[in-house]
């Protein structure tokens, strides 16, 4: 085992609970194709990806926010409000749609860095309540209700049409995880994220530029949050300033299942984007066996279950972690 | 055009609910539960738990699963659009319930089968005609609303506030949201009524929140059916039982009754029958002259 | 050891760190009168006794839970499920003494155990949240995210989704009733906050609590129980959740598992930063607590009682706390 | 002259830290920055990089007026600096902590290989053979001060700064280190070295800065100042002289055994342990760095579980399974690394010296408010902590009074066996030999002491019996007759050869 682990180059505890949500979700998968008929049909693969494209986006912004030891809250306020400002834009481009609804997210990324890196405001109180003014301003700009998208000016394809067989959300969703790899592991803004969550004093004397990059990285996942709000906006052809609560919980669920410490200083981008496929697969997983007829399963047993099945996992993780550190100390 | 139903002894449909987080939802979904076990149907049931998207995304799944048919329970006009569509292309019929999709973008007939339902801006308007007719004098309205943005909120605010100012003679002193909650309704009444002493109606956009605000009225020291009129919407037992009692004015029902209605449209519809465009839910209205009468019947 | 951003701050404008020095030492409880004064001017009908009778019987059961959470982020820790703990709790009380769980013979038993059973139940499960913190070394908020998501579910199972419909003067006693005029529910907030703050202070236990927050390692090698102030802990802010579900669902003769304590989580968390309460640990204001909820509340029923739409509350409601904690933070430093 | 710095003042809350000190320093110059514990040696470098902002001063370096606002800026202009605290990134691994902030890049991108190389090469040089894509946080303290040190003569910077680097080395280590700065200097760099052992000072300094107060008090070629001299301008009064505080070990040979490990083990660190330790005796345990000194303590005290051969405490077999269950029974242990293991940083003084004596402290779970103000006072007193009051958070304290504090926490519990490790790292030499002394009192009462040090000639002056280790096994005892530093490096390089 041990020197089955040594050939895999898997050196930290976290190297260990990353192989583990890969394997978990490739079970996942497993059991679904064997129980489901029409599990693994094209038809659910595709609607599958297109819909949860915008949670991997929001996920990937959180997973930086999270290495650097910080927390994002606003990420589902933000999507929503984007997803206003991209409808309310889009009668004039797609373009407009588009970069409104990102430049919107990046607007309360910028609020938060500002918040957290100059007010010096804990990220958990700072993004809570910009999270709170984004539905609010969402809301106003809405008028209380969803605004509808133009269908005319091709805003639309950016969430419902498909490029090469595959839907367009999520092929922005894989562009956006490559860069994100790419700078994660091999740009020194990556290295200097992670070393910022070890110890912000620390990195500071290491003569880092560490509010800059803190700030940076809350903008990035307002934009991403932004650029979820906008595929949205277009996959449902309406801003809608009342979507989006939760989101940023299953971000975060996400981002630890994948098994990045909240504490920050270490992560992994791949192990992320697995983490929120393993957790939206437990609601199309929900689905398919409500559909099976054996047990009409309510509302309520479902999170009940969905609260069991994150329990597990996260169980399980420590599990992997601790023992991989025992092996350490040993 | 519309995709057809195949004939059969029984069918596997879709129900995909919008929420399951107020006793109208729940007793909705039961409804729909119990006349799909009765008649022997396999119902596929989903929550969206109020997410217009994860309500597109359970459709999809629907879609995937290969339902007969969809009865649907839109959260919102719009965003349900894809799922509507979506389900066209796949050559599966959609009925909706109690809310409608944007007529601009998808028409009864054609993209869907029809529309049951009621119609929040009727109510709305009903309620407020009552008010008109039997004020007493009494024209300060404090108005509790629905969660903010949410269509029931926006549409019964509309058909009420529209019919007042039509009328004259009143003011809507506060309006304000209390989630369609019993607890949030009674603390935002409790704030109300003290910042406006002299307001003597309250219109609430559900039962949980009339009740609510008959607590906020008591704890002020005033009595609620004498002091202030409360009105409101849904019809639930307790809330025609608060009638009854002369604690609530007038309350327009909004039938959660779906499954008989839902279940029989669907069989007219594979037999071929030509279906209207829209099949009203027949709701009724309660008020000091009937609900003894009624309540037996009440949801 | 070293931070940084004191540095930065200290020494650079001697008066303006003067002003966020008292800002910040009474800068919630200046906060605070300035809502009042505010209130007194332009809220109708703001000086009365019902005034303060509805915004004290309204903030009692944010600040009984936020006094968990005040100890709870003393350790270092968060706890999200408050809200469905409260939801538990209030199920459950109806069905002891509506009889729907087991038969009741006597109804003051059974009104008896309606108090102590959900408190007992909702106790285990913040326990059961400890346990995952402490044994299974689960990160807080993860932890308890998982009886935030299945504890509603749990509530709503045990329930079936339906209202609790009921009417026992017993029971709502807790929320209805009056002592020496003063709300039962006032008097119990006012109770638990003092012995929290007598418990942070004087206590062998409230002192292991901020140790535990300060440093885990050090407090370890000190001897300190650390797992067993940390489930004692967690154990805490559940029972008081389940006290607030209590009073909830007694308040409205009602108990929804749907709806009950719903967003109290971020209400407490947000009364705790405003109060002073650093997110990090190691600290725990009990009085800044309380205070910073009252401030919530006041807000809450400011922007109420002056129709300012629920969309630009939001974003008021976002720039005060913003604005407090700021305050509260400058000040701490310097 | 490449620095100047002049005037410099600064105040913490109102409370003076620096007030008026200067700091000159020549081109290809070392210049020995001593001062006892809170003098602001550590201050005023904080200003000179920037992590803190000064009051009032000037700072001329490489003829510019300068004022740093953040360290990023000073090390961009040159000037390189090893915290007292170590500053790594733990999680992070050995190659990127030592580029960290100046990556190596290839097309923009991080080259990997480059980095890893580079890092190899310049531990080489250190004599350190470690795999640069480990974490730090998995070394031991002085791999990482290795790797501090490598970070900064790797930045070819002007000035390299260095507070206490060679607290936590063992002597072959500074050695090393010392050879560096001598090439660094010949070079062309100059260096500002601040350390609490003197002897040091005269190996490698050209010039030493006498800080006392918060001020400079003088500045001197290192030639022309002895070491009594030296000592009298940072006390500002006549020392005693360092005596030798030892017993011989054959007059306590007869007493009880306090405590008894026999082939203790666990992991890998700690293979084989046997020592002793008798009650009113101190008796030492010595090793390079990595020998196992620090988990042998820790396995003692419960904080790790014993997994080989056994303890005995009073005669009876133990195996704690937390430290709480040695605490209660006597048994005390001042850790190694205070900064993670000891300060609680927000809390008191006062509550971080009484910690471990709390539950002793109450009543009904109570605390005794007045009890434990009096005992406080007692050991700020006999400690001679320097501190506003017993209230100030003990972050606010100076490293060697951070030191006491924990030192009093310990005290206070009157244990029964005290474990100490590393009790003087950076307590200045005054202080030192009070707390030698004060254990030498606390032995003849009775307590049992086991002193881990790195310091021989501490070793020397205060330890009864030197237990050595080496790779985690006892394979020496020396009785105080045998003690001396050619027998002690002996035993030590026994095995590591
Ligand atoms: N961040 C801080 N906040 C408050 N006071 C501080 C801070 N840092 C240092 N001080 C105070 O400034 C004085 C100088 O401390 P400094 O760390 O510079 O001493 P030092 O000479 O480096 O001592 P040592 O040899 O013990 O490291 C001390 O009295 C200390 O208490
Ligand atoms: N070569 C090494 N590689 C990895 N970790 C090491 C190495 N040497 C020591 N360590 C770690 O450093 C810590 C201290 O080491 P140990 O207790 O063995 O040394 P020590 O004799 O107490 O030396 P020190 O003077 O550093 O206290 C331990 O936690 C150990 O895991
Ligand atoms: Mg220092
Ligand atoms: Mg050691």
């Amino acid at each position: 085992m041990n020197s089955v682990l040594k050939a895999l180059a898997l050196k930290s505890p976290g190297d260990m609970a990353r192989l583990g949500v890969i394997l978990a979700l490739f079970g996942l998968i497993l059991f679904g194709a064997l129980r489901y008929e029409n599990f693994l049909s094209q038809y659910n693969i595709l609607s599958f990806l297109r819909y949860n494209s915008m949670f991997a986006l929001i996920a990937l912004g959180m997973a930086f926010v999270i290495m650097t030891g910080g927390i994002d809250l606003s990420v589902g306020g933000t999507a929503a409000m984007a997803s206003v400002v991209a409808a309310l834009l889009s009668p004039y481009h797609w373009a407009a749609g588009l970069f409104g609804g990102i430049a919107a997210g990046l607007a309360v990324g910028a609020l938060n860095g500002f918040t957290v890196t100059v007010m010096r405001i804990q990220p958990f109180i700072a993004t809570l309540a910009t999270m709170l003014a984004a539905y609010g301003t969402g809301l106003l700009l809405a008028g209380n209700q969803s605004v509808s998208v133009s269908y005319d000016s091709g805003f639309t394809a950016i969430g419902q049409d498909d490029f090469l067989g595959f839907p367009i959300p999520a092929w922005i969703a894989l562009l956006v995880y490559v860069a994100g790899w790419l700078v994660l592991e091999r740009l020194p803004v990556g290295r200097h994220v992670l070393a910022i969550g070890d110890g912000e004093a620390t990195a500071a004397l290491m003569g880092l530029k560490v509010r800059r990059t803190l700030a940076a990285v809350y903008v990035g996942s307002g934009a991403l949050a932004g650029l979820a709000g906008v595929i949205l906006a277009s996959q449902f052809g309406a801003g809608q300033p009342t979507e989006g609560v939760g989101w940023e919980l299953f971000a975060i669920a996400s981002v630890v299942v994948g098994g990045t410490l909240l504490t920050g200083g270490s992560g992994s981008v791949g192990a992320t984007l697995a983490g929120a496929l393993l957790l939206a697969m437990v609601f199309n997983i929900l689905n398919f066996e409500n559909g099976l007829g054996w047990i009409s399963l309510s509302a309520y047993w479902q999170s009940v279950i969905r609260g069991g099945f994150l329990l597990i996992v996260v169980v399980l993780q420590a599990r992997l972690m601790s023992r991989r550190t025992g092996e350490e100390r040993v | 055009e519309l995709p057809k139903l195949a004939q059969k002894e029984t069918y596997k449909v879709g129900f995909a609910q919008t929420e399951s987080n107020n006793p109208w939802r729940i007793a909705q979904t039961n409804s729909m539960k119990a006349e799909a076990e009765k008649l022997g149907h396999q119902l596929v049931y989903t929550d969206a738990a109020g997410s217009a998207a994860k309500q597109v995304a359970d459709v999809n799944s629907m879609i995937a699963q290969g339902v007969d048919l969809i009865f649907l329970a839109p959260r919102e006009e719009k965003p349900l659009i894809p799922a509507v569509m979506a389900a066209k292309k796949a050559g599966i019929p959609v009925i909706l319930l109690d809310r409608s999709v944007d007529p601009s973008l998808a028409k009864a007939g054609e993209d869907y089968v029809t529309f049951i339902g009621s119609d929040f801006i009727e109510e709305g308007k009903r309620i407020a005609e009552w008010l008109v007719k039997n004020a007493n004098g009494k024209s300060k309205i404090i108005e509790l609303e629905g969660t903010t943005g949410s269509s029931p909120a926006n549409d019964r605010k509309k058909g009420f506030d529209e019919t007042i100012k039509a009328a004259g003679g009143f003011e809507i002193v506060a309006s304000q949201s209390g989630d369609f909650a019993r607890d949030k309704g009674r603390q935002v009444a409790e704030a109300l009524l003290q910042a406006h002493p002299d307001a003597d109606i309250v219109y609430a956009h559900n039962d949980e929140m009339a009740i609510g605000a008959i607590a906020a009225i008591e704890a002020a020291g005033k009595v609620p059916g004498k002091d202030v009129l409360v009105l409101s919407i849904d019809g639930g037992k307790e809330a025609v039982q608060a009638v009854i009692d002369g604690k609530i004015a007038a309350v327009v029902e909004c039938n959660p009754r779906f499954g008989p209605k839902a279940f029989e449209t669907m069989l007219r519809y594979a037999k071929g029958e030509k279906i209207d465009p829209m099949v009203i839910n027949e709701d009724k209205f309660y008020d000091s002259s009937n609900a003894a009468a009624e309540l037996a019947n009440a949801y | 050891m070293t931070t940084i951003e004191t540095q930065a701050t200290a020494g650079t404008v001697p008066s303006g760190k003067r002003f966020f020095t008292l800002a910040g030492r009474y800068g919630t409880v200046a906060a605070f009168l300035a809502l009042i004064l505010f209130n007194v001017v332009f809220t109708p009908n703001f000086l009365s006794l019902q005034t303060l009778n509805v915004n004290l019987t309204q903030v009692a059961t944010i600040v009984i839970v936020a006094i968990g959470m005040t100890l709870v982020i003393a350790t270092g820790g968060i706890d999200l499920s408050v809200g469905s703990l409260m939801a538990i709790g209030g199920a459950l009380a109806p069905m002891i003494f509506m009889g729907t769980l087991f038969p009741v013979s006597s109804m003051p038993v059974a009104v008896a155990l309606a108090f102590v059973l959900p408190v007992v139940a909702t106790g285990l499960l913040g326990l059961f949240n400890g346990l995952l913190v402490t044994r299974f070394a689960i990160q807080p908020i993860i932890a308890t995210l998982v009886l935030f998501i299945a504890g509603r579910g749990i509530a709503q199972v045990m329930t079936n989704g339906n209202l609790q419909v009921f009417r026992n003067e017993g029971f709502q006693f807790i929320a209805l009733g009056r002592v020496a005029g003063i709300p039962a529910q006032v008097i119990l907030m006012i109770a638990i906050a003092a012995i929290a703050w007598a418990g942070i202070r004087y206590t062998v236990f409230g002192r292991q609590v901020i140790a535990v927050g300060g440093n885990e390692k050090a407090a370890r090698l000190t001897g300190i129980p650390v797992h067993r102030v940390k489930l004692l802990v967690y154990m805490i802010s559940g029972a008081l959740a389940g006290v607030a579900g209590l009073i909830v669902v007694a308040r409205n003769s009602a108990s929804d598992a749907n709806l009950v304590g719903l967003g109290m989580e971020l209400d407490a968390i947000a009364a705790v930063a405003v109060g002073g309460t650093l997110l990090t640990g190691g600290r725990a204001n009990i009085v800044g607590t309380v205070i910073g909820a009252l401030v919530i509340q006041l807000v809450r029923y400011t922007l109420l009682a002056n129709g300012v739409p629920d969309a630009a509350a939001l974003i008021v409601k976002a720039a005060l706390i913003l604005l407090a904690v700021f305050i509260q933070q400058r000040a701490g430093k310097s | 002259m490449l620095l100047s710095m002049q005037g410099i003042c600064k105040s913490f809350n109102g409370i003076p830290a620096l007030r008026s000190a200067s700091l000159e320093v020549g081109e290809a110059e070392v210049m020995a920055l001593v001062g006892q514990n809170g003098a602001g040696k550590s201050t005023l470098i904080k200003i000179l990089t920037g992590a803190y902002r000064r009051d009032e001063g000037a700072i001329v370096f490489a003829g510019e007026d300068v004022s740093f606002s953040m360290p990023a800026e000073s090390q961009a202009r040159g000037i390189a600096t090893i915290y007292q605290e170590i500053n790594l990134a733990p999680q992070r691994s050995v190659a990127e902590n030592i580029y960290l902030s100046r990556e190596p890049r290839r097309f923009g991108l991080i080259d990997r290989a480059a980095m890893r190389e580079g890092a190899a090469a310049v531990l080489r040089a250190f004599n350190l053979e470690i795999d640069v894509d480990q974490p730090v946080a998995g070394f031991s303290a002085a791999t990482r001060q290795m790797v501090a040190i490598a970070r900064a003569v790797t930045q070819k910077a002007r000035l390299v700064i260095m507070d206490e680097p060679t607290s936590s080395l063992d002597e072959r280590e500074v050695g090393i280190l010392f050879d560096t700065i001598r090439t660094l200097k010949r070079g062309g760099v100059s260096v500002v070295f601040i350390g609490h052992r003197l002897e040091e000072l005269y190996r490698v300094c050209d010039r030493v800065t006498i800080m006392r107060d918060g001020k400079t008090v003088t500045t001197a070629a290192m030639a022309d100042m002895p070491k009594l001299a030296l000592v009298r301008h940072m006390l500002g009064k006549e020392l005693a002289a360092f005596e030798a505080i030892a017993k011989d070990a054959d007059e306590g040979a007869q007493r009880p055994v306090r405590l008894s490990v026999r082939n203790a083990g666990a992991g890998v660190r700690v293979r084989d342990v046997s020592l002793t330790v008798r009650e009113g005796e101190i008796s030492g345990l010595a090793g390079l760095l990595g020998s196992g000194r620090t988990e042998t303590a820790n396995l003692i005290f419960g904080a790790d579980r014993l997994q080989r051969g056994e303890i005995r405490y009073n005669g009876e077999a133990r195996a704690y399974r937390q430290p709480a269950d040695a605490i209660a029974d006597g048994i005390g242990l001042v850790a190694e690394d205070r900064k993670v293991d000891g300060i609680i940083p927000d809390m008191s003084i006062r509550e971080n010296m009484t910690l471990a004596l709390l539950p002793k402290l109450a009543r009904a779970g109570i605390v005794d408010r007045a009890r434990q103000d009096e005992i406080v006072e007692r050991y700020i007193t006999a400690l001679a902590i320097k501190c506003t009051s017993p209230d100030q958070p003990i972050k606010e304290l100076s490293g060697g009074n951070q030191q006491k504090v924990l030192l009093g926490r310990w005290l206070c519990t009157d244990p029964k066996l005290l474990i100490v490790d590393e009790p003087t790292r950076g307590i200045d030499i005054g202080a030192k030999s009070e707390i030698l002394r004060l254990l030498r009192r606390l032995a003849d009462e009775g307590l049992g002491v086991l002193m881990i040090s790195s310091e021989l000639e501490e070793l020397l002056a205060a330890a009864d019996r030197v237990t050595v280790l080496s790779d985690g096994t006892s394979v020496a005892v020396l009785p105080r007759k045998k003690l001396s530093e050619a027998a002690l490096f002996a035993a030590m390089a026994h095995q590591v050869e």
